[in-house]
């Protein structure tokens, strides 16, 4: 039960240095599923969460898939947005300066080619307001790209070495949890330069609309992500944490604090809110909250000291 | 715009209103005000004091209306049981909670006083457009044409009755008022009234050639409601985009879900 | 809409001829699911289902894992017993006799080394009540074994391969979902000379009991199983149809006949229910109603007719 | 053995006894009837119109006790509030419906005559002894010693007392009964009434020092009833293994929930 000594939450040191980014606490926004933080405003003072990292970019704006983009499944959700995103540029000159002082931001990388994905790194680098980059190669809905990179060892090692010649920043690669052995994956990113990993993307998936006979989504593949996810997403985080040093960022289905706690436990470093931010705008100010009412609550007043700390051993397991 | 909540709120009634239809009522403290066209994320289902991840997604309902009641207001919302979400809404009792984001969305804009106003209504799109008329009343001339497949099927009639204004009706089956289409009565109040507003909302056929008719109609400018699946409701997830004229997307639930009806690529509406 | 005639259920053709082996309905019980069948005597009369796949069969018999083997998680389980099994002999001396005749049985086969596959599968050709084959290439929760097979393209060839060798039987295989790319696994089945291929077994997964900071289960990893995963086998499903031309067996959170109407569009020729034996022992029974229902209502006097019947053309599938 | 049925039971009542504990009545036709120590499976919460998958396993609980009532039987079950699944459970309403299998397992041996019984509950092992001991009760001389760790927690108190048996009370605060553990009464029992029948029911070290005792007490029997988390509860899944003396497994659904004593390893229990 490890001594229930009940503190209080704010004497828990929460501060977390992630791939070359520090955060005032391990809980940051999941790309895709927070904006580009300002809709967040209204809601709650982004300064109180760790950082967010913003909607995976292009070099050009993008405007995505036709409908249906969106559909429920059992505890999770399918998407195929298509990448729709405002583009590198209209990033930095619109949507940074719309963001409070003292928010860590991650911007996320996609892109179709090697070198696209390297000149949109190299745009976001200098930028005062971007603490560090995301390489998104594992978008499991898109044809062209992020299937492919994240899915292909030597692909994989591609990218992040040109995106490590071309930006100066932290470097982040987030994995596709579509792959036969995602430790091999985050080696490759270790390998290359890489400052962390995160995951995991959305697992690919399908979905059929009885009504029409069709597939629910118009792309016909999307990806599942939400609380149906996370056992998939710890799994994974265990099986990487294994295998490299670099910090893990823990991404996949978490709803509350203690969700948060499992993938500190399995390895994670930090951990990134998503789905959970539709149904609940405060989702990732109460996950961060929640991490330190639990740590305060059984006797760990430095969070780091629960990195990694899952007994596995087998014996007493039970 | 008036600011969101997101809140659990106390159910103070959800009442059956015949067939499918209920009408909810939800106590919300410091309630902002809302503006005719806005909507509100209700999660399915009464919040147990136990997490339950499926039905995930909250579910769009737009605002029927809103009673200032000591400090917040009750919030009313008039749906329809469809499908696994509003079943397990509709199960929600008094003193139980449901969690509320909202109010969302660009609403109505408030109608010129120089024009007649038409509101055309068809089934779960009523709602979306009983406190336009309540408001538009005072403002200019208005008449509400109320369409649906049977006179059960008329949500909220009663209400939009009550309201000191003109309401006609269309069924298919002539079970109430003229049998045949809402938008044949909007037609013929086009060409008696001439120029007016038109504000539309219901099935995507029904919207379109109410568009159509006021287009037709010189001088005539309209609005629609639409809807699309939606997963967060304050423009962060982009699921609910559809095909906007000339053309790229634009979202239901922070573009929309008012659109001028010259904006719409009706051909790609899901 | 499909012009919803609504025909009586009992005028639908629900035969299916399933990689060698005829069923009287495309609704089989999924391995592990079902134990040996006679279980669920008490609750419905087996005939009345396509037919069962047993609980899968080592040569020896097997004790499998300590508790916790099991745990709940967002619409689905986790699992790791450790195929416990009674052992090939045990199955045909004594639970094969206990079930009625006219059900069709298949049995599933799992072994540590490819000749012990190929032994395995040896004894229990010829055996009369025993009506196919189903080789578990991908339990996701035994070190040795089923893991290396499913995974590597290789290695399942020459499993494939050996087992076609030792039997006349119809051979079905049944495949990981914790692959890069199941397809590919579909295609190297077909190549060997497999009859049919099974799919999805559990998708490989975690959970961390947070009172003793440990694994939920003893074995630390387990798989994932019900609703929660419908989506992924839905698609993988999806892919396989496309890549092969032996008949697919869809699995994968199953629950009603409507879910199981969505793996026949997908391009499954008849389906496996699993997870959902235990919620409900009538659950096998009302997914063939259901479909029937379903077919009957929607004006489909055959449900070969529905098989690969998904409309996954872009234009105007939204 | 009984054969196991799977219906929708219609709530009768689901009250309060106070603190975390409820008692659920269920209706139940054509209920084959039941032997102490079986169970059922419950699934969490009252069955919606609309299916939902979360909490997805069914919660195997105890039968308490069953009334013949037209035809069939009210069907009780005395639980207490723990988590997710009893959470959803206790806001089951009358007249609601609750998914049930069963009832399950192997129940107790019946009592030999010659020899006095002696039952041992604590915690919501408690509620699997009150059937066995109403029907101990006609046949040998029946004395039941119940703990927990405050009065409040002696599920079950009043019924055991309404009975006509001696009833034994231990309490870790002393606040009902001896201040103590419930073992001591039953060793300070054995050793004043010899050799005896003894069923334990409740936390595993409770039913391990009773097992220990029953030993040490040449010609006493000693049975107890094992908990393990189920996902089916007839035998199927496997997932309730746990190991059993001298080796292997041994399955709390179906070889038990009841079991000899002296063929369980209690190290290895979850
Ligand atoms: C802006 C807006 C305002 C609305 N106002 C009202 C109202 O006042 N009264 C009313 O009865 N209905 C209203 N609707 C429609 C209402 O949202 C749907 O009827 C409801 O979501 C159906 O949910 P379900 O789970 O019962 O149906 P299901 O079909 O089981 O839902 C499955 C999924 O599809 C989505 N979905 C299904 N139909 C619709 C739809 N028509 N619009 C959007 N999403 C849908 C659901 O939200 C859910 O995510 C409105 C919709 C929008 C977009
Ligand atoms: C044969 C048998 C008879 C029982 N009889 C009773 C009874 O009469 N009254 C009563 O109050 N309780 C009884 N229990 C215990 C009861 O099953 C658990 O308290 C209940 O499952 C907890 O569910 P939960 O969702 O509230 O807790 P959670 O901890 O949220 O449950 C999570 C998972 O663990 C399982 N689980 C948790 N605790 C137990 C446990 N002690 N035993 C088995 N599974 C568990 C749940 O079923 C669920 O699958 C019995 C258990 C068994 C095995
Ligand atoms: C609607 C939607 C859009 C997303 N867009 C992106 C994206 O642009 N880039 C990216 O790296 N991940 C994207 N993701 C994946 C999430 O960032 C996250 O990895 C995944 O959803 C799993 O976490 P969750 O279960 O908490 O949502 C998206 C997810 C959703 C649901
Ligand atoms: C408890 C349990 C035990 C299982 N045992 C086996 C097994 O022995 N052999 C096998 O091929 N699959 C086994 N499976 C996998 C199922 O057959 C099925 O492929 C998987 O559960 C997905 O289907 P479902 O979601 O309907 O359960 C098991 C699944 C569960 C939950
Ligand atoms: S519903 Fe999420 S962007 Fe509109
Ligand atoms: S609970 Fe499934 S075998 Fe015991």
């Amino acid at each position: 039960m490890g001594g229930a000594s009940v503190s209080a939450p704010g004497r828990v040191d929460t501060r977390v240095e992630m791939g070359g980014v520090t955060l005032r606490n391990p809980v940051l926004t999941a790309s895709g599923t927070f904006g580009y933080g300002a809709e967040f405003a209204p809601f709650f003072d982004l300064r109180r969460i760790g950082g967010l990292v913003a909607k995976s970019l292009t070099l050009e704006p993008r405007s995505g898939n036709p409908p249906a983009r969106i559909a429920e499944t059992p505890s999770g959700m399918l998407n195929a947005i298509g990448l729709e995103n405002v583009g590198v540029d209209a990033f930095v000159a619109e949507k940074l300066p719309a963001l409070p002082e003292g928010v860590p931001v991650i911007a996320s990388v996609f892109e179709t080619e090697v070198d696209r994905y390297a000149e949109v790194c190299k745009r976001l680098t200098g930028v005062p307001r971007v603490s560090g980059l995301e390489l998104n190669a594992s978008c499991p809905h898109v044809k062209s790209g992020g299937i492919e990179f994240g899915q292909n060892a030597r692909l994989l090692a591609t990218l992040v070495r040109a995106a490590r010649r071309a930006s100066s920043l932290p470097l982040w690669v987030k994995l596709s949890p579509n792959v036969t052995d995602v430790a091999e994956m985050a080696r490759v990113c270790e390998g290359e330069g890489a400052d962390a990993v995160s995951l995991i993307n959305t697992l690919q998936a399908l979905d059929v609309d009885l009504a029409t006979r069709r597939p629910v989504l118009h792309n016909v593949l999307g990806g599942l992500s939400g609380p149906a996810i996370r056992p998939v997403a710890l799994r994974m985080v265990w099986q990487a944490a294994r295998a490299v040093a670099i910090p893990i960022c823990g991404i996949g289905g978490i709803v509350t604090g203690e969700d948060a706690v499992k993938f500190l436990l399995c390895g994670a470093r930090a951990v990134q809110v998503g789905t959970a931010n539709y149904l609940n705008p405060l989702a990732a100010l109460e996950v961060a909250q929640g991490i330190e009412r639990w740590a305060g609550e059984h006797g760990f007043p430095r969070l780091a000291d629960l990195v990694g700390r899952l007994e596995a051993s087998r014996e007493g397991s039970s | 715009m008036t600011r969101p909540l997101r809140l659990d709120a106390p159910v103070v009634e959800n009442r059956d209103e015949g067939g499918p239809h209920r009408r909810l009522r939800l106590r919300v403290a410091d309630w902002p005000g809302f503006e005719p066209g806005q909507f509100v994320m209700l999660s399915p289902g009464a919040r147990s004091e136990a997490e339950r991840s499926d039905p995930l997604l909250p579910r769009p309902m737009a605002v029927y209306r809103a009673e200032p009641c000591d400090g917040g207001a009750l919030v009313e919302i008039l749906y329809k049981v469809t499908g696994r979400g509003t079943t397990l809404l509709a199960e929600a009792r008094a003193g139980e909670r449901v969690r509320m984001v909202g109010p969302l969305g660009r609403p109505f804009p408030a109608p010129p006083p120089e024009r007649p106003v038409l509101l055309v209504g068809g089934g779960t799109g009523i709602a979306s457009l009983f406190e336009l008329a309540a408001r538009a009343a005072d403002a200019a001339p208005v008449r509400v044409l109320l369409g649906a497949r049977t006179a059960a099927d008329l949500m909220g009639r009663g209400d939009f009755e009550a309201l000191d204004l003109e309401v006609g009706l269309a069924t298919e089956d002539g079970s109430a008022g003229r049998r045949g289409l809402v938008t044949e009565l909007l037609e013929e109040a086009l060409d008696r009234q001439g120029a007016a507003s038109v504000y539309a909302c219901g099935p995507t056929g029904m919207m379109r050639r109410a568009a159509e008719l006021a287009a037709a109609q010189g001088g005539s400018c309209c609005h629609v409601s639409l809807e699309n699946t939606m997963a967060c409701g304050f423009g962060v997830c982009l699921g609910c985009a559809v095909p906007r004229r000339p053309g790229g997307f634009a979202l239901v639930c922070c573009d929309g879900p008012v659109f001028a009806a010259e904006a719409v690529a009706w051909a790609g509406l899901p």
